[in-house]
């Protein structure tokens, strides 16, 4: 059996639904882009595509992932794919900059809806690795 | 009804003087034409009309380029203009740029269109393809009688918000914007006839070409190493402690040239990194572990390469556009050939 | 960056974590490095291991420049 | 496989006491379409409304698009695994209404839908401001879920599109007949010597809520890849439960219409063997893009095709997989054309998609979704006109005081297929 993946996100909705740990980010979705990266860096791999659905990333305040940590006593090696997914991701947040949804800036009852559809779109991979504890 | 011109010269197209008064001219407004002007407004036929010039000094205007433009956006502002043209600046660096600079805050701030001309070498093309139209000229001022009537064509059609076409067409520099048309056929017809065309090997034309990689051939090797220069650059973004020169964390705009010549080691005291797309703990508490200055001293002392270049150079990998990262390159590049460095160093995070 | 500084006819070695990228970017002497973070260095090692680590790099990226190439090349061992 | 497509022109739509299409004009009796929508009672209250090309009217926020069909004879109904038993369709004759549409307008959640203007600037971007479109307006009950919301509205636009074909079956005579005769494989695999193979690689959006599309009545994303054949696509064997990024959703209607499938027929024994269509999905975890990729070009390698066409549906997570699907085939000597839009930013500086290879050298546009487009104010607006602020596409502030919207062409129903439904492209200027 693989190691518990790392759940990477800044939505509350979602974290409250994870069973067990959740790295939870303070702050927009670039900043988890980055969080992910940084993990990236010391050897994790993505699970599930940084980018979100078909939202962009001016609309969407919410984002989350799923990482394979780096395996135990394993030499440190950086995947290249993970790497190279998350660093597009960022170059399209960057794109777009200045116009982030954000969360807290957006009418509770939107921001709701987004927090719900990332929940949503992350329920599936989740319940597949035993980490979903379902609605609460 | 005829459009607004104002156009934008430096201080040796106004007649004011060379080099020798490049830092000297202050930005300031005529009435009407100066120089180039006559042959703008003589190829705008009527249809529009060139209300002022301003001018300014490319020397002036590269050492203050903030105050610089906010006072050439208020004079601009005074003349109600349609449209700025700037230049042509022809292959001249700093003119080029100012122009650029100008062109793109016009069109941010004002809201109108912009026409510039350069030679196609000219450093300001890469910096504002994007953001104006840049006609493509000769590398002197013996072009402009090609340029200008270049320039007032496509300032015409943007006026009267005429389709405007392809680069080869219009005599632009192709910007790499990205821009919807109507086409006769449906989406669908046309990724049917592409497919058919593929298949069959004929020419066939993407409508979305991919972004392209070009090689460079490799040099060749450090014959004699005991009698080398060895100089060291990194696009980890290590520089002296406090970042002096405010090198951006992402999306650089500029490098950094900092002394190493009596540093035996870098250290957690003299330096840091600037650079934001890592996790910078290891690399401000041992700078070394990205700019290996310690072990490159130490090899210099063995005698393994004659010498440590004197200056590291320096930038911020992350997100840097690919035109400031050329640039940096050669001009450091153009830098340590000059200086008989005879081989690099490299390190990225 | 590489490029230019190589398009200006100096020979560069480039030291870096991810090899796919240099290979991208147009580097034609490539040596790999530790991680991203800490590219010549390991901070799990004590300041001596890591500077013996990064001798080695460096080593490494000598050996690079004395080694004629025609193509992208990585230094691996 | 066989199938006729029996097309009656649809010029005009009114309301009237009997439901019925006569002289091209469809007669909709309102109380009995309504009764034959309701029944839901996840939906809290139904109404329609009409809205014909040429006329000041916006629909917003508008959720699906579905044509009006109905078999005529065959085996089951049309939208199997909804309106039909899961049985095979494809077969037999189909009644289509050619020029009517069933809008569905519904704020599921508070961003996601798009806009269709029936006529000014904003109409030539979407093709259903040429349809004569009958609308359902939907809220939800109190407390409902919106995975729930977004299936009743989805089958309420099923149902309607079923009742006003099956209304009017027995009294109309079709204007055009098309044929379409898929031969079986081992047929098609010796047809038309000479000519190169090709295939349809067919993408459908999986991510999750409101984000799903469905294949007789199975939720896409639990789906292997697998082989389609293109008249069961016509008679609704792929239906949108897509909501996001109103641009470039591929709406019901243009599944049912799918442009690629008669593109490629147009051209079948002319430049190539049209042999088969492989659907595949668009999924979150990056192990089910490889299989799903891997698995797709296979299945195209086992057809032995020479040639694809590669439709994508949204952008971003999906580039992914479309440069998958792109490189993988052609690794396998499959040469390709994909489909895709862009979002290349306001100014259109930005990189158009978030991945991209070598391999992709022929690819087809349906525009950059980003640019923007001012919507003037309209006589009527059915829906809900204040979600234009936060639709997608459209920012704060986007509402002007006079009703005009300032959006992206993203807000706009249709407006950049990735079916290649529109003739919109781009050029790098």
């Amino acid at each position: 059996m693989a190691e518990r993946p790392e759940v990477f996100t800044n939505n509350a909705y979602l974290a409250r639904r994870v069973a067990g740990e959740c790295r939870f980010v303070e702050g927009s979705a670039f900043d988890v882009l980055v969080a992910l990266r940084d993990r990236i860096h010391s050897g994790a791999r993505l699970l599930t595509h940084p980018l979100c659905g078909n939202l962009r990333p001016y609309q969407q305040p919410f984002r989350s992932a799923l990482l394979a940590p780096p395996s135990e006593g394993e030499p440190l090696s950086v995947c290249p794919s993970s790497l190279a997914l998350v660093e597009e991701a960022l170059a399209v947040y960057r794109s777009c900059q200045g116009r982030w949804a954000l969360p807290g800036k957006i009418p509770a009852a939107v921001e709701e809806d987004y927090a719900c559809v990332d929940a949503a779109l992350m329920q599936d991979s989740l319940e597949r690795h035993g980490l979903w504890r379902g609605a609460c | 009804m005829t459009f607004r011109v104002v156009h934008y010269i430096n201080q040796f197209f106004a007649g004011i003087g060379g080099e020798e008064k490049a830092g000297e001219v202050l930005p300031e407004l005529r009435q009407g034409v100066v120089g180039p002007g006559a042959a703008l407004a003589a190829e705008l036929k009527g249809q529009a009309e060139v209300v002022g010039t301003i001018i300014c000094g490319d020397g002036y205007f590269a050492e203050h380029m903030e105050e610089a433009t906010a006072k050439i956006l208020e004079l601009l502002n005074s003349c109600k203009p349609d449209i700025l043209i700037a230049g042509p600046a022809f292959n001249a660096g700093r003119y080029g740029t100012a122009c650029g600079a100008v062109c793109d805050a016009a069109a941010k701030q004002l809201g109108i269109p912009t026409v510039t001309g350069m030679y196609k070498e000219n450093p300001g093309v890469d910096m504002y393809r994007k953001n104006t139209f840049i006609v493509s000229t000769a590398d002197n001022a013996r072009g402009i009688k090609e340029a200008v009537p270049t320039m007032a064509k496509l300032a015409l059609k943007l006026l009267k918000k005429e389709t405007v076409g392809l680069g080869p067409e219009e005599g632009y520099l192709e910007r790499g914007v990205r821009r919807n048309y109507f086409l006769e056929e449906t989406g669908a017809q046309r990724a049917a006839a592409m497919l058919a065309k593929k298949l069959r090997g004929e020419p066939f034309v993407t409508e979305y070409p991919m972004p392209v990689f070009d090689r460079v051939e490799p040099n060749p090797a450090v014959k004699d190493l005991k009698n080398a220069t060895i100089a060291l650059v990194t696009s980890g973004g290590i520089c002296p402690k406090g970042n002096p020169d405010h090198i951006e964390a992402s999306s650089a705009t500029k490098y950094g040239e900092y002394d190493i010549s009596t540093f035996a080691a870098l250290s957690e005291a003299d330096s840091e990194t600037a650079h934001g797309g890592y996790d910078p703990t290891y690399a401000n508490k041992e700078p070394n572990r990205v700019l290996p200055v310690d072990v490159l001293r130490d090899m210099e002392k063995e005698g393994v390469f004659k010498k440590l270049y004197d200056k590291y150079y320096t930038t911020v990998g992350n997100g840097t556009p690919v035109a400031n990262a050329k640039r940096f390159g050669a001009e450091i590049g153009q830098k340590l050939k000059k200086d008989g460095v005879s081989a690099v160093i490299l390190t990225s995070t | 960056m590489v490029k230019e500084i190589e398009r200006a006819g100096l020979p560069v070695v480039h030291i870096c974590t991810i090899v796919p990228i240099s290979l991208t970017v147009g580097a034609n002497r490539i040596v790999p490095a530790v991680a991203i973070p800490h590219p010549l260095g390991d901070p799990s090692r004590t300041l001596e291991e890591e500077k013996v680590i990064r001798r080695k790099l460096v080593e490494k990226a000598l050996r690079a420049l004395q080694t004629e190439v025609s193509d992208q090349t990585v230094f691996a061992e | 496989m066989k199938l006729e497509l029996h097309k009656v022109k649809v010029t005009g739509v009114q309301w009237g006491p009997v439901t019925e299409l006569r002289n091209g004009v469809l007669t909709v009796n309102k109380a009995e379409l309504l009764a034959k929508v309701s029944g839901d009672e996840r939906l809290a209250s139904l109404d329609a409304d009409l809205a014909l090309p040429g006329e000041k009217t916006r629909i917003v926020p508008v959720k699906d698009v579905v044509e009006p069909r109905c078999k005529l004879e065959g085996k089951n109904e049309v939208f199997p695994g909804f309106i039909g038993d899961v049985e095979s369709v494809g077969m037999g004759k189909t009644l289509v209404l050619d020029g009517a549409a069933v809008v569905t307008c519904g704020k599921i959640v508070g961003f996601q839908e798009g806009i269709v203007d029936m006529s000014g600037p904003g109409a030539q971007y979407t093709p259903f401001s040429q349809t004569n479109n009958v609308v359902l307006i939907f809220t939800p009950a109190e407390g409902l879920e919106r995975h729930d919301y977004e299936e009743a509205g989805r089958l309420a636009g099923f149902k309607a599109a079923h009742y006003l074909a099956s209304a009017v079956k027995n009294s109309v005579k079709a204007d055009v007949v098309e044929t379409f005769d898929f031969p079986t494989l081992a047929q098609a695999m010796t047809a038309h010597p000479g000519l190169p193979k090709v295939a349809y690689l067919y993408m459908l959006q999986t991510q999750g809520l409101l984000h799903d599309t469905y294949v007789y009545g199975v939720d896409a994303k639990r789906i292997i890849p697998t082989l389609i054949c293109p008249t069961e696509v016509m008679d609704g064997a792929i239906v949108s439960g897509n909501c996001v990024s109103a641009c470039d959703k591929n709406s019901t209607y243009s599944h049912l219409n799918n442009p690629v499938i008669r593109a490629l027929y147009e051209r079948h024994g002319k430049d190539y063997n049209f042999v088969g269509c492989i659907i595949t999905n668009e999924n979150v975890t990056l192990a089910d893009k490889k299989r799903s990729s891997s698995y797709a070009t296979k299945l195209a390698k086992m057809l032995g095709v020479d040639g694809m066409v590669i439709t994508e549906e949204g952008f971003g997570n999906p580039d992914t997989d479309l440069i998958m699907n792109c490189r993988k085939a052609e690794t396998l000597g499959i040469k390709t054309v994909l489909v895709t839009d862009e979002y290349a930013g306001r100014d259109g500086a930005s990189q158009s998609l978030a991945d991209a290879c070598k391999e992709a050298d022929a690819l087809v546009t349906g525009g950059n979704a980003n640019e923007m487009i001012l919507l003037p104010p309209m006589d009527k607006v059915i829906g809900f006109p204040d979600f234009a602020n936060v639709i997608a596409g459209g920012f704060q502030g986007s509402l002007h005081e006079d009703g005009a919207i300032l959006v992206e062409l993203q807000a706009i129903t249709g407006a950049t297929s990735e079916l290649g439904y529109s003739k919109i492209s781009a050029y790098t200027m």
